[in-house]
């Protein structure tokens, strides 16, 4: 039986103190937590409102309990996500998380795949996994261009990890995340984390020796509505899983349905 | 039936207008009923009837998120009533009975006819009984708009009844009016109460000084609303000795309990599957059988309306 | 005024019908304020108008207890407005405006006629506001009972208009009819209302299934109804521009500032003192002060109503 | 400024286990708690429903974490008391606490003078002040007559206390509580407890030096009805005093007023 228990969701006002533009298409914005925020742990994520428009999922990037700081990385594709990117600092937002399920696997080596703002959730892990403190963290981190590259990957690299890019052209890779995955050698991972495009993860998945996929997770994504299991939106086709409770990352044999 | 559920003792049996249930406790509108994954995510919980969300004649998106906003171990909601439309019930109800459970059908019309061509859609699909929401407090048209005066709640109800032989349940809220609502939906041939829907609430951000939810205001309910409940089912059991299903904070054995000793003969839970977890099902089905057991009762029915005794 | 509350800034000052007052925050009525040694502990915790008791013509013993339940943040209570009677108002407002503050006088009555004695009895003693309590949901006869329908809302509130020049505050609860009934209080010359009182509820002891208050139901309050008043002074508020005092669920400085931006001009707190102690006034007074300068505002009176700014 | 902090007070059923009569006035009652009930400490208070009849305040002369019990001891006087006096085995009551302030003084040697059921809570310190382990307890119990004091000494006696009963005739004094604590060399404790009618305290209060009134605490009584801080309907006369929030007990110095 999956239980999922008592949450500690709270809402609480933000306030943005930095928002640092990663790439062409990536922006960290940094607030204050003006409220009472639970510790989260990856990949958790936030219903982000942003007054005057919509409410949408977010995953947290960091989070940081002394200063009181909240960290995402958005990448503007539709109106709310591009009004976000633009946000100057002293605006004010609303939250409610941590949602979703903490998933942190345990080792020592850990291989950690971001397609575009899937890099999101990765940040998180960096920190939570202790990467470049007593565990080893290497991020393949892919998107189209050098230019949606940016500095993201220098920012994930100044945080612990040992990053290698991967784009059409001028990054440390030429190609595609997969095509890097498929050069690696899994056997050296503890755990293995997908997080991107469904497209990516699927490809991820095929790429994944049978038994080896015990040590794949992946960090998926549905249309998130309510995030705390009332509304039904979220469902992962095909199952009962819910996004917003049982994920938003599942080991890899979880979700096989959706992933072949 | 799952080894699983099939564990539940005979004690917990239920009956409403004739529906047999395994045991007392359901799903409220508007968890997960909307859906086919959502619904199989209810019935692994262990409910004993799944109750769909409200269906309205045509499909609604409903309003744009925040859609929820969670306040402890209660939540405030305007969904807007985003459901697949009447024409998806066939697969809703034929996914519930592929699993051995009554399925209960809530609709939401603007008026009688909407009410009665949602009913015959439903009762064709072959709904157990048929929730008719007239307590939706935050979408205009619909719920408390729709059955604004103790006329149009008769219409609706003697509407459904002339059309269908399935059980109607009608659902209301809390109000001053509840009575006089409750009286003329039994005396409309109601044959259960369903008690009650969330009431109207706001939570206004301060610093934007925005009402949060995107409606501006919406549906309080959880362990907020629990008395109000009890106190809206002990009232009209008191007048009317009619059916009731009860609703509103139940999130343990207890306030289980304090529902059926006001009169409810079964509970829907709608929060407590947020605020406790998808587990809350079983574990008060273990609670009220260890109450039982501890009390020396037989079954639940013994309890029903116990705060009545005099 | 004391040295502490002299250190109040004037960015808390609030007016209602004229009264100025040093800050935003009272007691509701129900609140200790029924004698001497209750309105001094009132006073001690800094509230900047004391609110008597409601009270009646006759003195009354109210219910036997339990007369409350303790519900975690919230509370249930059926005290049945025991109170000295109307014949104690002069002790009463003597010893407020002993210590500088504004009395605000709760009165009850049955009917119009009771309420226009009270009134002019409270007038006589000084009171600087009438507040008619129209909402009292568990003491038969009073309350919902006397004002019943929207008529007797308006003969009560114009008779008490036509005898007296202190200005009259008008005291409901939340119900479907709520918009109704305020428009009825202002249009036979209410000077504010006052929103919102106690929900009915009911709590049950589940081993014996007996109603745990004396009078079975009671009226719920504290954290449980904060979003119902914030909802009902938006409404009003919204509706009627009017003035407007918040009550229900205050309990930190968010909480008071949502029913300000909601339309709320001044504050009372009734279960908080209970569930925070009575720091609580001077806990909400620094928080709002610190918010102001937080959002570089001047004066509280910018937030009133913020919530309706397009 | 007197505060009271947020207020840890539960509603819960109980359950009847033992009526021992201990006198032929007091009824020792232990009742197993179904619910939850936070640790209380003494002088700390209930309000019991009796269903059927009214809710009384009761003193809690003890409470076992463990076990999950509560004793109260009755005295009969009033239709309440005297249906409780007579209660049977597995009846449930009701009780919501714990009410009051706790006041607990520190030191090694404590005064405890008790009259008639003002015995209850000196039970409950009687195991908080550590009596007979760490702390030397001396208990004054009296009453009018022997009978009502009957075995309850020896309870007093069991549970730590040194006891010396008083009453009109064949107990271990003949008089009353203070007669006795005029004789008593008050330099002696670090704390003396007054738990009796008002007459009483007011007795023990007049008999105290001055210069020692710092060391006493007086359990005191008025008419409670909510026990919550909301009717004042317990207010100590003369005073914005508050027995139900803070009291029962008070530093002799605070009541003053109505000792004198
Ligand atoms: C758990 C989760 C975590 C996410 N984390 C991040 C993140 O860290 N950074 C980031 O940039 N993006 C993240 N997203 C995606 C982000 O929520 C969408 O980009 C955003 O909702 C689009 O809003 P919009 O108004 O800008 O665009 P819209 O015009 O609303 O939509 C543009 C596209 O996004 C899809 N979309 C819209 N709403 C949702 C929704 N609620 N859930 C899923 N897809 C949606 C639409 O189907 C459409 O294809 C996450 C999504 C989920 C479910
Ligand atoms: C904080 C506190 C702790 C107490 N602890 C104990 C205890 O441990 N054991 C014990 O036997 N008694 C205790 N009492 C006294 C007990 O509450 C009363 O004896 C009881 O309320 C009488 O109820 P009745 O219905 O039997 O009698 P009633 O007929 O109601 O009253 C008989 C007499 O008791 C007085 N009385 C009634 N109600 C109250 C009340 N709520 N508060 C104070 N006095 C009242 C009346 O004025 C009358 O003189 C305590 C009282 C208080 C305030
Ligand atoms: C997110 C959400 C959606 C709801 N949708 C509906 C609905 O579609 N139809 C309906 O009759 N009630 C709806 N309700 C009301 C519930 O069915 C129930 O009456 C109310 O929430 C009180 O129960 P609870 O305290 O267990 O949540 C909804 C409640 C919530 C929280
Ligand atoms: C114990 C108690 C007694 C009350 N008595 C009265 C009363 O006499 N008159 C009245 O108008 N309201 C009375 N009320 C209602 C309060 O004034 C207030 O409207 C309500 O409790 C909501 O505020 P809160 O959430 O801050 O408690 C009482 C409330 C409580 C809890
Ligand atoms: S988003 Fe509503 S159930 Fe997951
Ligand atoms: S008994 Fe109500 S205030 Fe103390």
């Amino acid at each position: 039986m999956r239980n999922t228990s008592n949450p500690n969701i709270h809402y609480t006002t933000i306030q943005v103190i930095e928002n640092k533009q990663l790439s062409s298409t990536l922006h960290l914005i940094r607030s204050k937590i003006k409220g009472f925020f639970p510790q989260p742990q990856p990949p958790q994520f936030i219903m982000l409102w942003v007054p005057g428009h919509e409410a949408i999922p977010m995953s947290i990037a960091g989070y940081d309990d002394e200063d009181k700081t909240v960290d995402i990385i958005v990448k503007p594709i539709g109106p709310t996500t591009r009004y976000l990117a633009a946000i100057r600092k002293d605006a004010y937002l609303g939250i409610y998380g941590p949602l979703g399920k903490p998933l942190v696997p345990s080792g020592k080596k850990f291989l950690l795949l971001a397609g575009g703002s899937g890099i999101a959730p990765i940040a998180h892990y960096i920190t939570a996994l202790r990467c470049g403190k007593e565990n080893y963290c290497r991020v393949v981190f892919g998107a189209w261009t050098k230019e949606e590259i940016g500095n993201a990957g220098e920012y994930i690299q100044s945080i612990g990890a040992e990053v290698t890019t991967v784009c059409d052209e001028g990054c440390d890779y030429r190609g595609t995340v997969v095509d890097v995955y498929r050069g690696e050698d899994k056997e050296e991972y503890d755990a293995i984390i997908s997080s991107g495009p469904p497209a990516m993860s699927r490809e991820v998945y095929k790429h994944t020796p049978r038994e080896k996929l015990d040590r794949l997770y992946i960090v998926f994504e549905t249309h998130v509505k309510c995030g705390l299991g009332v509304c039904g939106s979220c469902v992962i086709p095909g199952t009962s899983l819910l996004l917003c409770v049982d994920g938003p990352a599942f080991p890899a044999k979880q979700i096989e349905k959706v992933m072949r | 039936m799952s080894s699983r559920t099939s564990k539940v003792s005979t004690a917990l049996e239920a009956v409403v207008s004739g529906i047999r249930l395994k045991h007392p406790i359901m799903n409220a509108s508007g968890i997960l009923g909307s859906n086919t994954g959502g619904i199989l995510r209810l019935i692994e919980s262990g409910v004993s009837a799944v109750v769909t969300k409200t269906l309205t004649p045509e499909p609604r998106e409903g309003y744009l998120p925040p859609i929820t906003i969670p306040l402890g171990e209660c939540m405030l909601n305007a969904v807007g009533l985003a459901n697949p439309g009447i024409d998806a019930v066939n697969e809703l109800v034929r996914t519930i009975h592929g699993h051995g459970l009554p399925a209960i059908v809530s609709i939401g019309g603007r008026n009688a006819g909407e009410f009665v061509a949602l009913a015959v859609k439903a009762e064709e699909a072959g709904a157990d009984a048929l929730e008719l929401n007239m307590s939706c407090p935050h979408t205009p048209g619909y719920g408390v708009d729709a059955s604004k005066t103790i006329e149009a709640v008769k219409n609706i109800v003697s509407g459904v009844k002339s059309v269908t032989s399935t059980p109607v349940w009608v659902k209301l809220g809390y109000s001053r009016l509840l009575l006089r609502e409750a009286g003329a939906a039994l005396s409309a041939g109601a044959d259960a109460l369903v008690l009650i829907n969330t009431i109207p609430g706001m939570v206004i951000d301060v610093y934007t000084g925005n009402p949060i939810l995107t409606n501006r205001f919406g549906g309080l309910s959880g362990k907020c609303i629990h008395p109000v409940a009890v106190y809206s089912v002990y009232m009209v059991y008191r007048e009317y000795q009619c059916e009731i299903v009860g609703v509103g904070g139940v999130q343990d054995w207890r306030t289980a309990v304090e529902l059926i000793e006001a009169g409810a003969k079964a509970l829907q839970i709608a929060t407590a599957f947020y605020t406790k977890g998808y587990g809350i099902v079983h574990e008060i089905l273990a609670g009220l059988t260890g109450f039982l057991e501890e009390i020396n009762a037989k079954n639940i029915t013994e309890l029903v309306g116990l705060a009545h005794r005099k």
